[in-house]
């Protein structure tokens, strides 16, 4: 046989929940109301926060900030079939998935405003602090589903990413490393089809990021992003499998990022009409909704106590983070060693003494 | 002759050269529809279109890599990263190939590219957007360093890297980027690579700086009755140590402004050249005012971190002490 | 349609030449009797130039070599389908390409015995130095294939590496972009089944190096790379397509490292018994060889003429950079920039005036 | 107690604390089966087994990435980068990660790694393998810098950096790997990072080096029948500071030898505190020998680019011109 076929793959894509909130019940996974509701809540208190912050922002409370608008299914819906001794690596772009996986969201707020101490991670979570350069957490989850894996821990490490970090080198590193040692990685791509002002066809050539997985030896799976129920599935078997020593799966949840990048960028400068509209139309959290009603498990009064809610430990939130106040300005010098130099020790005393 | 500020005088000399040699080339991420975050490269992907402004994948690496093998080819490409806090992952190319490709292939082959990044604290900006590492570059044989400090050097200097046969690193201090206005003539011109500039003439004490310090440094120098020769270097690599050394020998003092950590950074190789070729000529020691040796604090604390008018006036009155 | 199939992806490869010499007719490149006899002799020099280097290297007048042998057909025969225009990137273990590209061969010698002036191409050939970081010369060759079809030129870029090579992010980067560009570049992969002492089921999980070009949205191809008529055949297609602007190709020859590491290494210490021996059973030129006997085209007078030919130039070569002798001392201050700053002059003065 | 080489005592010293801590993991490009390029993970694949001994993947972003990965989860990797000249690709994990890690998650996460890599010249190495590029290191706050001089304190530094809480660069000069044999003691020590160690006393000048140059300092030392304090800074990153100021004032003439090229390099650094602190006590110019600011040659012409024992003598005796 002159050309022989060595290698045949395919890509699937999974929806199970439509527009008008209509699911697929023969692969519905399994949650019950109750999940179904905190699913729900998680996802509105996600918005909730974002909304927040965005205005915040506007009024010169926090600094930049990255809004998640539009990715609330894929960042919630993937944390939650998390357990909480997970490890959850987070890019920037996280809000949701920190929100649902337990972080204290006044820290949350402190972290945007420009204070480290928002990045120090409770002892009873395994969140790892924001990370700024696009793509380069990526290798520290493989070697920390490697290290679980030597361990003997039954965890798994959600690794959460944006379609611009597939084009890094670091991305590459850490799937074929994760992929050689079959490490509990669970790779979750939120593909949002824009980094800054470059679109998804700009970024690769690839018809789906999916089937980037191809090249590391492991599953690679399209979800509806916008579909939560789709997103929890695909989380929920890949967690699962990795524990059982399955090896890494990467999860594309491809879905829509409505706000500009970050609060210093205006995306009307290179956004082609319409996509935004068509992609509001696609609302994941309308999608949900319109689903509980139908299952006659949404109300009225369920949607106040959820706001009324959200509201509060929002405002709680931010209350407990202007409670704290500032920094205090010799933590500058607290943390670069475990214990300062000579050389640090000194400067911090001429700090100190008025500077020089 | 307009008042422009630094994103204007950057954009002018881009624009400029590029009108000029169809061989240069922009390219990163953003520089093109959306003309840069700090929109140094805006209008020019309407004015010369996709194949010479062009935007790239999230790939430091492979725009650094890519812009090498494009001059290698007859470009001259001019390559942004987006900030200079993530040129790392373009450090392997720029050290270990763009510094070294004349040499090892003995001048077959060249490599004049330009990589712009913005670099500097104090716009109250994310987390690894503000660092100041220009000493990792100016240790490095066969690139060249060059920082402007203001709109009319900037336009000069940028012209002249484009214009330079070997690859030079161009950082823009963000902090400065429209803090001032420069009358910046339409004309091209050029700011020879390598020589600084006396910024102010003075007797008692030469006090050194450069990019982002230098307004600092300037200002701190005005609190005083004596007069300050203060030099604004522009570049790092090659560094205009005659310009220096000729100062110190005149004045005995020298002080030096940097915005980096102190340990290994460029004010350590200033410092150093002045012990070794004019210590004869001091009255007292050589001081270096610079970040502390920490992780640069976020926002909320980064004031504290860079060095202050105050801590430049302390360390001038230390020096006039002697 | 709730799980649907988004891509499907075939992995071919390609073999024409068994080891018994025959060959599938109807899938034979079109080769003239010259070309073959040609493409014999280059794998022939190639293979004579390597075992006088690594006697050289072992009487101690080479440093540190990396021998091709096993390599030969996927060298020779993938550089000897492009044109003397078309532009060759090679890693370090590339001797087989380089020859048969025109590389002067006393230059070879120059560089592997530790001078520069062996990496100066000549004017009229475009073929770079030997890129020892391993793979970060991809990014250069996406780059020239960039600016090539930017400058309406009809050349194309190959370019060499290992499978180790596959793992770096370098890799990554210039494939990704390569892919987004449709830029006439050309990736050739020795896929010689060892990096240093790593096999490839340590280097990666995927089953063949070829559908990592999956990821990047362009063809990929596994090819016998003990067959030069498949490395040929795939070669020249894939060279043809980038000219005619159909964007770049990944092609893995399947082969392998007969030889150590390089001369610095001992691979007893690391190999499976007995996978040398089944290898060497493979070699592409007695395969070409055999192929050629059966076709009439090969004869003892040829095979002597090809032998004398080697040996003379490969004399030739060693006594011309014998005579050229060891560089100047003062080429240690000439070419790290186009003028020496005025720091690296004063250097070259105090060292020309007995160091300081 | 055996007479050993440097390879042999950092093999004893990477078992030992094996042995001791069962977190310790050497990872990195043909560290298992192999035994590491230059032999000294030598046996470790045999002895522990492969998840603790790892080989990876050709990635050095993916190793130094992934060992922080593994810090976090409880380990304590030793990553091996085979040569310096590749440790570009892990840049930006080290200085954007685990120099900071413990900063920005203030103390809640940390990164214990240790990064061994071979360094410098003198091998007739091919290109790319023979670089000493330790200031860019020294520059990043958050990490330390290692340099051992021989095989006693060698095996002393390295158990000190993988019992050390931070990130450590570990540079092994290759030079000296089979060079020199000591006597190491067969029991696990420790020599703390950050201090210094005078190999010779001396009142009228004071020699300073590191790693690879410390012989050759050494020797040129030898050739004269004054005294030198000399100085193996053994630390870069912290350095000591206090034992390069006190000889100075002892001694008030300083010569610096280092094998990188001059600009930026970590004498620059030396002689800048020097300049700082101890001016008041120098009698001449702080002097430095290098490595010229050229691209390292190839093997043929390494040894003209090396400072040599000769220019060393030549600098000493300019020294004590003075
Ligand atoms: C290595 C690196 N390069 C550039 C940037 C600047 N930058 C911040 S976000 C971003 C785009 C990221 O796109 P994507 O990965 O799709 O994530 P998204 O913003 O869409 O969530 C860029 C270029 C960065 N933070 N890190
Ligand atoms: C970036 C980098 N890391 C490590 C090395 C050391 N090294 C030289 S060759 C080699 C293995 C290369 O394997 P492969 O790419 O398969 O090429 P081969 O040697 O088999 O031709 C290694 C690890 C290097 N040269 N560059
Ligand atoms: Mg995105
Ligand atoms: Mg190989």
């Amino acid at each position: 046989m002159p050309e022989k076929t060595i290698g045949s793959f395919e890509i699937k894509r999974l929806e199970i929940l439509d527009e008008e909130g209509n699911a697929d019940k023969s692969i519905m996974p399994a949650l019950s109301i109750e999940e179904l509701k905190n699913l729900y809540e998680m996802m509105h208190l996600s918005r909730a926060f974002d909304e927040r912050a965005l205005s915040l922002q506007r009024e010169g409370r926090l600094g930049t900030y990255a809004s998640i608008r539009g990715q609330e299914a894929a960042q919630v819906a993937s944390a939650f079939a998390a357990e909480r001794t997970d490890w959850i690596f987070p890019s920037f772009r996280e809000t949701g998935a920190q929100i649902t996986a337990g972080y204290p969201m006044h820290m949350l707020f402190q972290y945007w405003s420009g204070d480290e101490r928002g990045m120090k991670c409770p002892e009873e979570l395994n969140i790892m602090p924001v990370c700024v350069p696009v793509g380069t957490h990526l290798p520290h989850a493989a070697g920390a589903a490697m290290a679980l894996k030597i361990k003997g821990e039954k965890k798994a490490v959600l690794a959460y990413f944006g379609d611009g970090a597939t084009s890094k080198g670091d991305f590459h590193e850490a799937f074929n490393i994760a992929g050689v040692f079959r490490a509990p990685a669970v790779f979750i791509c939120q593909n949002n089809q824009w980094a800054i002002s470059v679109p998804l066809s700009r970024q690769t050539a690839a018809a789906t990021l999916a089937q980037k997985a191809l090249a590391y030896g492991f599953e690679g799976i399209q979800v509806d992003g916008n579909d939560a129920f789709a997103v929890y599935k695909a989380s929920k078997a890949a967690i699962e499998k990795a524990k059982a020593g399955g090896g890494p799966t990467f999860i594309e949840c491809f879905t829509y990022r409505i706000s500009d990048h970050t609060t210093a960028d205006d995306s009307s400068r290179y956004r082609p009409a319409g996509e935004l509209e068509q992609w509001k139309a696609r609302d994941p959290i309308k999608r949900l909704r319109l689903y509980m009603e139908k299952e006659g498990i949404f109300s009225a009064e369920f949607q106040k106590q959820v706001e009324e809610n959200a509201g509060k430990k929002i405002n709680e939130a931010f209350h407990k983070m202007e409670e704290i106040g500032p920094p205090p300005v010799s933590d500058m010098f607290a943390y670069t060693y475990k214990e300062p130099s000579r050389r640090e020790a000194r400067q911090m005393r001429d700090f100190a003494n008025g500077g020089s | 002759m307009a008042a422009v500020n630094m994103v204007q005088a950057l954009n002018m000399a881009l624009r400029q050269e590029m009108e000029k040699n169809t061989s240069v080339t922009v390219m990163g991420e953003d520089v093109g529809r959306a003309g840069g975050v700090f929109r140094v490269t805006e209008g020019l992907f309407e004015r010369f279109g996709g194949e010479r402004v062009i935007d790239t994948p999230l790939s430091e690496a492979g725009i650094a890599g890519a812009a090498i093998g494009m001059a290698v080819c007859g470009l001259l490409p001019v390559a942004e990263i987006q900030f200079m806090g993530f040129i790392y992952g373009a450090f392997d190319q720029i050290i270990n190939h763009a510094a070294r490709l004349r040499n090892r292939s003995r001048g077959r082959f060249s490599c004049p590219i330009v990589i712009r990044t913005p670099y500097g604290a104090g716009i109250k900006a994310l987390e690894i957007h503000s660092e100041s590492t220009e000493a990792l570059f100016a240790h490095i044989p066969g690139i060249k360093v060059v920082v402007p400090s203001g709109p009319y050097n900037a336009k000069g200097l940028l012209v002249s890297a484009i214009r330079d046969p070997d690859p030079v690193i161009f950082l823009e201090p963000t902090r400065l980027y429209r803090m001032i206005k420069e009358e910046v003539p339409e004309e091209p011109y050029s700011i020879p690579l390598g020589r600084g500039r006396k910024v102010k003439e003075g007797k008692a004490l030469t006090l050194i700086s450069w990019g982002s310090m230098l307004q600092r440094a300037l200002k701190a120098a005005e609190g005083f009755s004596f007069d300050t020769d203060v030099i604004d270097l522009m570049s790092l690599s090659p560094w205009d140590e005659e310009m220096v050394l000729s100062s110190v020998k005149k004045t005995g003092r020298a002080v030096i402004v940097q915005e980096a950590p102190k340990t290994c950074g460029f004010a350590s190789e200033v410092a150093a050249t002045i012990a070794e070729e004019a210590i004869a000529y001091l009255r007292g020691p050589v001081l270096r005012v610079t970040a502390y040796d920490v992780v640069l604090p976020f926002s909320k604390l980064e004031e504290y971190y860079m060095p202050s008018i105050e801590r430049i006036k302390n360390k001038i009155e230390e020096a006039m002490r002697y």
